[in-house]
Order: C-alpha cells, then structure tokens, then sequence
C-alpha cells in the first residue's frame, strides 16, 4: 500500500522538495517580518520552527483522503480487509512528504538562527520524534472532514488543538538544550511516549472516522 | 493558423546555426573573463577606502546582478512572444533562459553575502534590494517548478509564461529598492549608485566582466536550448536525424 | 447454497425520504440481477447498501446466512464492486493502478495477470498513460478491469455501460456471460439493454414504487 | 456572480468562524510557543500578525478554482463573457471569508499584543487594505495551478514571493506606528497603491490563467 | 448561411498524438451532427476545440465566418456545452445552480424560466435537495435544464444522455428535435442510438481513422 502512496508522492517529486522550500521560506520569512536582530534568533528558533512544522503539516493533510473519496478509491480500500495497513501507509507517506524532510533540514535552519552543537542535535531529534505524531493526529483529522466542503478549515480546528502539545513539548525540548541541558531527555522522551501512542491508535480511529465519512 | 510556418521551420533552422553560435560565444566570454579578471587584479588599486581588497567581489557581484536582471526581461520578452503569436521557439527560449538567471540570482546573493560580512560586518541584512533579488530568485524558481509540474508541454509553457509576466513587477522594484520611503525603517545598505565617483580602472573591469557574463549567458542558453529543441521535437524526421548521426 | 446473496426486508432512506422498503431477494451464483428503475429510484443506494458501504435502516443483507458488512471479510473478499466512480488514482497510469489494486486485496501480485485482463479489455496498448491521459470509456474499461484479477463469486456493478462504446459493451457482456458461467453471480444496473446474456439466467427487480 | 460564492460560503457559514478561529489560534499560540515576557510582545505583534495573515490566506487559496475545475463550471465560466466579473467576485468571496474576518478581529489581537490607539487603528487600516491584494495575487496563483496534483505546494511557492512586500509593508506600517508614527501615511499609502494595481491587473491576469489551465 | 459553424483542417494533438487531422466539416441550422467514434478516438477534444476550451494545433473553427474563440463573446454566447462534467455546485440545490447560470449568462433571471426548465424535464419536485443528494441521471438532468434557459443556437453535448433512464432520453431526443426545428444545430457524441430524430437531419463524422 504503502507503495502506491510513496508513488504518487514521488513521481511528483516536486511535492517533497517544495513542501522543503515551503517550510524554509516560512522560517526565514519570519525573521524578514520580524526585523529583530541576529541576537534575540536563538531564542525565538525553537517556537518558530515547531509552528513552521506544525502549519507545513496541517496544509498538507486536506488532500490525504479526499481523493481518494472523490474517485470512489475509499470504497475500494474500505472493502478490501487492509484498512489498517492502508491507512498507516497513508500517515507514514505523508510523514515522508512533510516531517522527514523538515526534519533533514532542520540543523541548517537551526545554524542560520545561531545555535550550535548539542541544540541542533535536539532540535534534529525532537522533530524526528515529534513530526510523526503531527501525521499521525493529523490523519484522523482528515478522515473525520472528508467529504465536507469546509473540510480544510475544520481539520486545522480539529487537529491543531490536539498537536499542540506536540508542538509545546518539542520547542520544550529545544528551548531547554538551551537553557537547561538537562530536561532535555525528559521532553524526548515524553514526546517518544506520545509517538507510542498516536502510531498503536491513531490509525485505527482513523480507519473508523473513514467509515463514518463514506456512508 | 497564420504562424504556421513559423512554428514549424523555426526549431529545425534554429539548430542549424546554433552550434556555431554557442562555439563563439563561449570562446568570448573566455577570453573576457580573463582579461577582465586581469584588469580588475592588476590594475585597480588594491585598497578602495576602508574596503581593503574584498571590494573586489564587485567584479561578480554587479554584472550577475545585472545579469539576473537582464535575463529575466529577456525571459518575459520571450514569454510574451510566445502567448502572443503562439510560437514555440519563443517558449523554448523562456525556459532555456530561466536555470541561467536563477544562477546568477543566486550568484548575487551569494557573493553579495561575502561582501556584506567584510564591509559591513553582516551576512544578510533585509535590506530592500536585498529582499527583492531574494524574491527574484524565488520567483525563477517558481517559474522552473511551475514548467516541471505540469506534464502538458503547451500547458506548461503558457502558465508559466503568464507566470512569469506577472512577476516582471520585480525588476522596478529591485531597480528602485534603494529610495526607501522610512529611512529610519529599512536602513538601506545598499547606496544611491555610486559608479560616477568610481575609479576608471575599477569600471573598467567591471563592464569586461558583464561582458564575459553576457557572453557565457549567451552560451549556455543557446546550449540550453538545443537540448530542449531535440527533447520537444524528438517525434520529427530531422530531429531524429541528429540524433542518429551522432550515435 | 453456499454463495448466495440473501436481501430480506431492507428498507433504505435517504433524508427522511423511504426510497423502498421490505425489499427482498437473492441471488444465486449463475444468477444476473439487473435492478431496473427510473432515475433516482434508489438503485445506487441498493447497491451500496448491498456492498456493505451504507448501512440499512432495517433489515439484512446476507452473504453464505452470514451478515454481509464491511468487517466481515470472508464477504469483501467475495465481491467486487464498481460504482459511478471509478475508483482509480489520476496521476497514476492503468498498471500501476490495477497492481495497487492486487496489493490491497492481497491477491497474486503478478504483472502478467494485469496484462492479461488489460488485454482482454483490449486498452493495454495504453497501460502506460496516466490515468487523466485516458478518455471517459477507457477510464471505465480500466475500472472494469479488476473484475478481471483474481476470482470473485460476486459482481456488483453501478452502470457499468456508462461511456462505453459498442464493442467495448458487447467484451464486457461476454466477460459477464463467462462469469455466470463459472458459477458467479452479478447484480447490476443500467440503462443500457443486455443483449448478449440469455433471458433464462437474468432476474429482473424492479425498484419503481410509485 | 459573486451572490453564487458568497451564498456557497454563507451556507457553509463554518467557514468563516472557522478562518477566524484558525487565525486566532496561530496568533495565540506564537506567544505561547515563544514563552516571551509581555514586554517584548508590542514588538512582535506586526511581523506576527502579518505572517498569519498571509498563511491563512494561501492555507485557504488551494481550494479557490479547485473545485470549479473538477465538477465542470470553469467550462461554463470560461464561455459566459463574464469572466472577469466572475474572477473578482470569487476574490471578494475569498477575501470576506479570510481577509475581512482578520481585519475585523485585529484589534482586539492588537490589544493582546499590548498595542494601543493609534497602533490598533494602524494595524486595522494595514489589514483592510493589504488582505484584499493577498487575495488577489493569491488568485494567480491558484488559477495558475489548477488542475495539477501539486497544486497546492506550488501555489505557496508562486504566491509566497509576490506576497512578501505586502506583508513587508503591512507590518513596517504597524511598526512605525510604534516608533515613528509620521511614517504610518506612507506605507499606508504604498499598500492602497499596491491595492489598486492589484485589483485592476490581477483578475486580468487569473483570467488568462484560468484559460490557459482548463485546456 | 449566418449561424453556420465550419470546421477546416483541423488537427488535434495529445501528449504528442496526432488524434485527428485535416477535419473539415460545416454544421447548418436544423442540423444534427453526430460524431461517431470509438473510446478514445478524440470526440471529447473535439467538442471542447470547437467551443473553444482547447487550441487546435491546425486549422480553425469558425462560426459566422468569424473564429470561433473563447474570446469572440458572439459565438460563447450562441452555443450551450455540456460535457462530461456536470457543472453543477454540490451543495446547491438545482434552482440555485440554474439561477446563477442566468445571471452568469446575463439572461433574464427569471424564476419562472428555471421552474419551466425543471419542469419540462420532470425534475422540478427535487429542485430544493442539494445536487450532492441527487442520484447520478438527476444531476444529468438538471445540467442539461441549462439548455432550455434562453435562447442558444448551437448545443454541443458530450454523451447527454449518461445515466439517464428510458424515459428521461426519449424527453431529452424530443427537445433535440424541437431544438432542430427551430432552426438550431447541435453536435454531440453518444453511445446511445437516436432514435426519436429524423435521420434526414442527421448528419454523422466518423473519428476513428486507423
Ligand atoms: C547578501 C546580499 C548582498 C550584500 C551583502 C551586498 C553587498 C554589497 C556591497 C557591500 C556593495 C558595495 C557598497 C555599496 O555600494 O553600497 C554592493 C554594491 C552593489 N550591490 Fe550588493 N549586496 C547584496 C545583494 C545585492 C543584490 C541582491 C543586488 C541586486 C540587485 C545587489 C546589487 C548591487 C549593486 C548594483 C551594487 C553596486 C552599486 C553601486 O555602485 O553602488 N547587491 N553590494
Ligand atoms: N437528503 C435527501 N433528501 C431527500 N431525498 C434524498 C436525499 N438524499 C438522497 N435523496 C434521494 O434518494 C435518491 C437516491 O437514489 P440513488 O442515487 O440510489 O438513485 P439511482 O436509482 O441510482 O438513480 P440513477 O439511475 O439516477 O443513478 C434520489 O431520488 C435522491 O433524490
Ligand atoms: N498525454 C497523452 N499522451 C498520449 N495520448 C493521450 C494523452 N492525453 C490524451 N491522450 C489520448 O487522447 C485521446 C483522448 O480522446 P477523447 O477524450 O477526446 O476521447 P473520446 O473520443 O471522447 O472517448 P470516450 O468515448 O471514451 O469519451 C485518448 O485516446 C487518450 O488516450
Ligand atoms: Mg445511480
Ligand atoms: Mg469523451
């Protein structure tokens, strides 16, 4: 399943590298219309870049299954006994479209907001962590709004609430590399823990919301 | 349609001469770099004010910013050609000059980043000039990704011409960017051009150098576009005659 | 009596409007039923109900006297449906969609099979085309074409003539034919007269209340 | 034209809670994720603002002619003789469900931001007139990408960069009014200028596009 | 000889496919011009050349001796096209969606028009349900009301008659002839045999060259 997903999203390879181009030019718009000096950067990185993260990911997940619900491939995957499957491959290939390249990225954005050494390799691990739990939630945002016209606005309502913690706890685990190297395994691992979770139970509420949505 | 012709024999002639066009026109842009890069070492002053010799940057920085300039003008001129009398050389010709004015875009930046840590003690400040060959080469990208998304040859050509009539608004605005309206606001650092006062040496090298940009432009676009050319008309007769005779 | 479908006293709705009620019958392998009726009188709601996507608001569907529903997968391995849409990825071409298809149903994944059934439809002379590439009947020839993967007892198919020309019709009539043959059944819709089946194994159900 | 749009996003009238809602929620959750003291915040509010101004502006553009063109209407568009007038209206349309909600709501973001008087005007007055040229630069874009699987990343891509001196002066107008209030005319100025360009040339522009895209 | 559509030299291509080339033909007043082709042929391409959705690579299409562009408001307000697609708004309900296309169009809004539209059709007890609750052949119907809102000369129909029940085509057949009579013209695609329309009227291109 996971295949055909992965297709689609590389013949237009275009989507992984400007989903990156996206994510940069947010990050370093914000600095543009900020106008803040080179000093105050590392602190305003962590935030900055989790939002960056968290809003790259939201604009993505409207088309996760509307298409396939517009071209009838729902019914197709719905009576095919490989819900489950199908839907981890859906988060995991839009994780690979949006989180995995955000988090590659991540230490030359954090280089150009001046942090060094044991910061970058946090905020490069809290987005590994964290970027597939966004998907994760995500996906049952976009499976309860399929079909509806204001779908995209309600997934944000939706989803956002619930990746905020996410995005709390992963600028945390920067913003304490920072300032208290020692809390900084803390954050990762309660980040790790939601990963657990959101990976064990998100697609199953997901693969219901689909049931729900196809009537 | 009237244009037939025009449409049909153009490519194919086009090819014809190209190769010889490409043969000149890299030879000088050789040749001018050379002696412009002379010049600009051995007989500009090696210390302008409190420049030390990084001013030297400006040898490559101005003519690309020129350069990325003038090509996109260029690009739009061949845009508009296109959705006009609907020709296909004109189109070919837009997407050939693009890769070439996103690098110099880019070549701007980059060597203007080097210069600004030396003479002004930042790397990047958003400056207005700044900003906006930022969103020059952004908007070449743009029109680049814009032409690969679109699997239409005919479809691709013309959104992307629209495209990038659209963003021709960027080159007055870069032109202008140093009267910033709230001087207290947007400290710009880049000056009222200065090139009057400039020494005689210095200018001189500097226009050598645009001249070996235009003519190494010249050059790798035509080459460009000769590949384009075989791409597109991969289907006709004489197109797979080349192909044939160089295998 | 094993692959039989058992339709008893289903009644469906569709906002607050009864578009039939205490509808029953069923449908033995070797057996076509052609649900005949006017625009809007509730065919595709049958259909959908039957393949389990739409719940009834009484009574059952029954496959081998067990529920026919989604989570019954005994079941959704037995049918293939094919509704108005077609069910194929746009930027993907017919290959590709028809062995993504073998995947999620966990069938043989084989390319020859593909080519075979792509053959049969004759369309595979532009298997390598996206799908958006494709006409309106080859779109539908495709989607048809995963009748043709692995085997299934039965068919249930949402007008499946839609944009088909003549001689692409009369393929599909005889694919069907063979189908009954071998002991499957079909339950279908369509505006389109079937002339190629005979009258004998046709069981007409007509939905018009009115 | 416009009564058909405006209808469709009355109906679902969602949309425009929802639009508000989201903005909010960025606004808000900048200051959470930056864990700033309320001092610095006067200085962040016009570079923030503006910034979720203008993503929930793109977040919302994909779907402006999406629709049109898979169900068929652009045909009948095209063909009408009105497709200017159509084009401006579903601007409007856009505009009265993302930018006209946000500039409603600014000043009471305005006053979260410890703005005052003066500073909240000018923050209301840069949004009335920016959010409407978003809208309409955004109209190319989306025009331009209609119909393309990766519409929706390259329309950030083709927006972004045209939307930047809008978002650029917008904020430098809320800014000055902070320190150099004598400023605030002529960035105000600069915008209506920009204003006007847009709604004259833009439609133009997206109608072309909108040709070129339905072939 | 004013309302005559004439079609010279074209030629269509797709994704570098010659589909057809060197066309000529001419549509007169009180004629139907059938294109008749196989899946695939480029009947499609062809109606959306000719009302001016796609370029041709050669040749022109002319109406009234003037080209027959998008941009000549004479000719895109003389023809009515329905194609594949709908053109309907989902969450609309029928009335609305005819309502804007008669301001679209700068017709006559008028109420009446659109009940008398619906009604000629059947279909004017679903006027207030959302397209999206209508089945398959009521969309198709309510797209194919926007025929009868004002006048128009020429009617370029891509398989109107999809999904639509016996006695839905034999009203729409019945209101091509009306249509003719009044000194219309129409060109269409169909797999569905006319069979209410003078064949003297009739006038049949085949596409398929191979
Ligand atoms: C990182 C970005 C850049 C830096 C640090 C930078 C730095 C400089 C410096 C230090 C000078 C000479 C000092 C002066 O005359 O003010 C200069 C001149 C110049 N720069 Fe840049 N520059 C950058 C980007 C650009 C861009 C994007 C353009 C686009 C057009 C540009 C165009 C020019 C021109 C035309 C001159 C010569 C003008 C004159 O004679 O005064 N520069 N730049
Ligand atoms: N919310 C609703 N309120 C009232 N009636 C509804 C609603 N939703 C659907 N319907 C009706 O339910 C019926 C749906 O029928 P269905 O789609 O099953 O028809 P069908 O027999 O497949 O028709 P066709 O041949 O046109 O495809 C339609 O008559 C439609 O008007
Ligand atoms: N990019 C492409 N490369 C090659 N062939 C293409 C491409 N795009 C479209 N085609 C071909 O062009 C033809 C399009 O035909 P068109 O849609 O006009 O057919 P049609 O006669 O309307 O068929 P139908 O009866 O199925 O609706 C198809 O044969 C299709 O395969
Ligand atoms: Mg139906
Ligand atoms: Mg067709």
């Amino acid at each position: 399943m996971l295949k055909r997903d992965l297709l689609l999203a590389v013949r237009n390879y275009n989507d992984v590298l400007i989903g990156l181009f996206f994510f940069i030019v947010v990050v370093a718009l914000i600095p543009i219309s900020l106008n803040e000096s080179t000093q105050i950067l590392p602190r305003l990185a962590p935030g900055l870049v989790w939002i960056a993260a968290l809003l790259s990911s939201i604009l993505s997940l409207a088309r996760l299954f509307e298409e396939d619900h517009a071209d009838g491939s729902l019914d197709l995957i719905l009576s095919s006994g490989s819900v489950y499957q199908c839907v981890l491959a859906k988060v995991a290939a839009h994780w690979l479209v949006t989180g995995l390249p955000l988090t590659l990225i991540s230490p030359l954005i954090g280089l150009a907001y001046n942090l060094h050494g044991e910061q970058l390799s946090t905020l490069f691990m809290s987005l590994l962590v964290g970027t597939p739990v966004l998907s994760c939630i995500g996906a049952i945002g976009a499976a309860l709004t399929t079909g509806l016209r204001s779908g995209s606005s309600i997934i944000a309502l939706i989803v956002l609430p619930l990746n905020i913690p996410v995005m709390v706890y992963g600028a945390a685990a920067v913003r304490s590399s920072i300032n208290s190297p020692d809390n900084v395994m803390t954050y990762l691992l309660l980040l790790t823990a939601m990963l657990i979770i959101a990976v064990v139970f998100a697609p199953i509420a997901t693969a219901a919301a689909l049931k729900i949505s196809n009537d | 349609m009237s244009f037939n012709w025009f449409k049909y024999s153009s490519p194919a002639s086009f090819y014809g001469i190209s190769h010889s066009i490409i043969k000149a026109a890299s030879g000088i842009a050789i040749i001018l770099c050379i002696v412009g890069l002379y010049w600009g070492f051995a007989k500009t002053p090696d210390i302008l004010t409190d420049q030390k010799e990084y001013y030297r940057i400006l040898f490559i920085h101005v003519p690309a910013a020129w350069m990325s300039m003038w090509l996109y003008v260029t690009l739009v001129f061949w845009a508009v050609t296109g959705l006009i009398f609907n020709t296909r050389l004109s189109y070919m010709m837009a997407a050939a000059t693009a890769p070439t004015g996103a690098l110099f875009a880019f070549l701007t930046i980059w060597t203007g980043a080097f210069w600004g840590k030396t003479s002004w003690g930042v790397w990047w400040d958003w400056d207005p000039r700044m900003t906006s060959m930022l969103i020059l080469l952004f908007i070449y990208i743009g029109y680049i990704a814009l032409q690969n998304s679109i699997a239409d040859t005919r479809r691709a050509d013309r959104a992307s011409a629209l495209l990038a009539l659209v963003g021709v608004i960027c080159i007055p605005v870069i032109y202008l960017s140093i009267n910033c309206p709230d001087p207290y606001q947007c400290a710009a650092l880049h000056q009222q051009s200065s090139l009057k006062q400039i020494e005689k040496n210095i200018l001189i090298a500097m226009f050598i150098m645009l001249f070996a940009t235009w003519a190494y432009s010249f050059a790798i676009i035509t080459h460009r576009l000769r590949s384009i050319i075989l791409e597109r008309e991969k289907r006709t007769q004489w197109a797979q005659d080349i192909v044939r005779d160089k295998a | 009596m094993s692959k039989q479908l058992t339709i008893q006293g289903l009644q469906c709705e569709r906002g607050e409007r009864v578009l039939f009620s205490d509808l029953s019958f069923t449908v033995e392998p070797g057996q076509l039923c052609h649900l005949n009726g006017a625009n809007g009188s509730g065919k595709t709601t049958l259909l959908r109900t039957i393949a389990g996507y739409t719940l009834p608001y009484a009574g059952t569907v029954s496959w081998n006297e067990k529920p026919a529903t989604l989570s019954n997968s005994s079941y959704t391995q037995a049918y293939r449906y094919v509704g108005h849409q077609n069910g194929l990825k746009k930027s993907l071409n017919a290959r590709e969609n028809l062995e993504f298809f073998q995947q999620l149903y966990g069938l043989n994944a084989s390319s020859d099979s593909v080519t075979s059934a792509l053959e049969t439809l004759k369309i595979n002379d532009k298997s390598q085309l996206s799908i958006r590439d494709l006409s309106q009947g080859q779109q539908r020839k495709i989607a048809l074409a995963r009748l043709l993967l692995g085997s299934s007892d039965l068919w249930i198919l949402d007008e499946p003539f839609t944009s088909l020309d003549l001689a692409s019709r009369n393929l599909i009539e005889n694919l069907m034919q063979q189908h009954l043959h071998q002991e499957g059944s079909i339950i279908l819709t369509t505006h389109h007269p079937l002339v190629n089946i005979p009258s004998g194994s046709i069981h007409v159900i007509e939905l018009d209340r009115e």
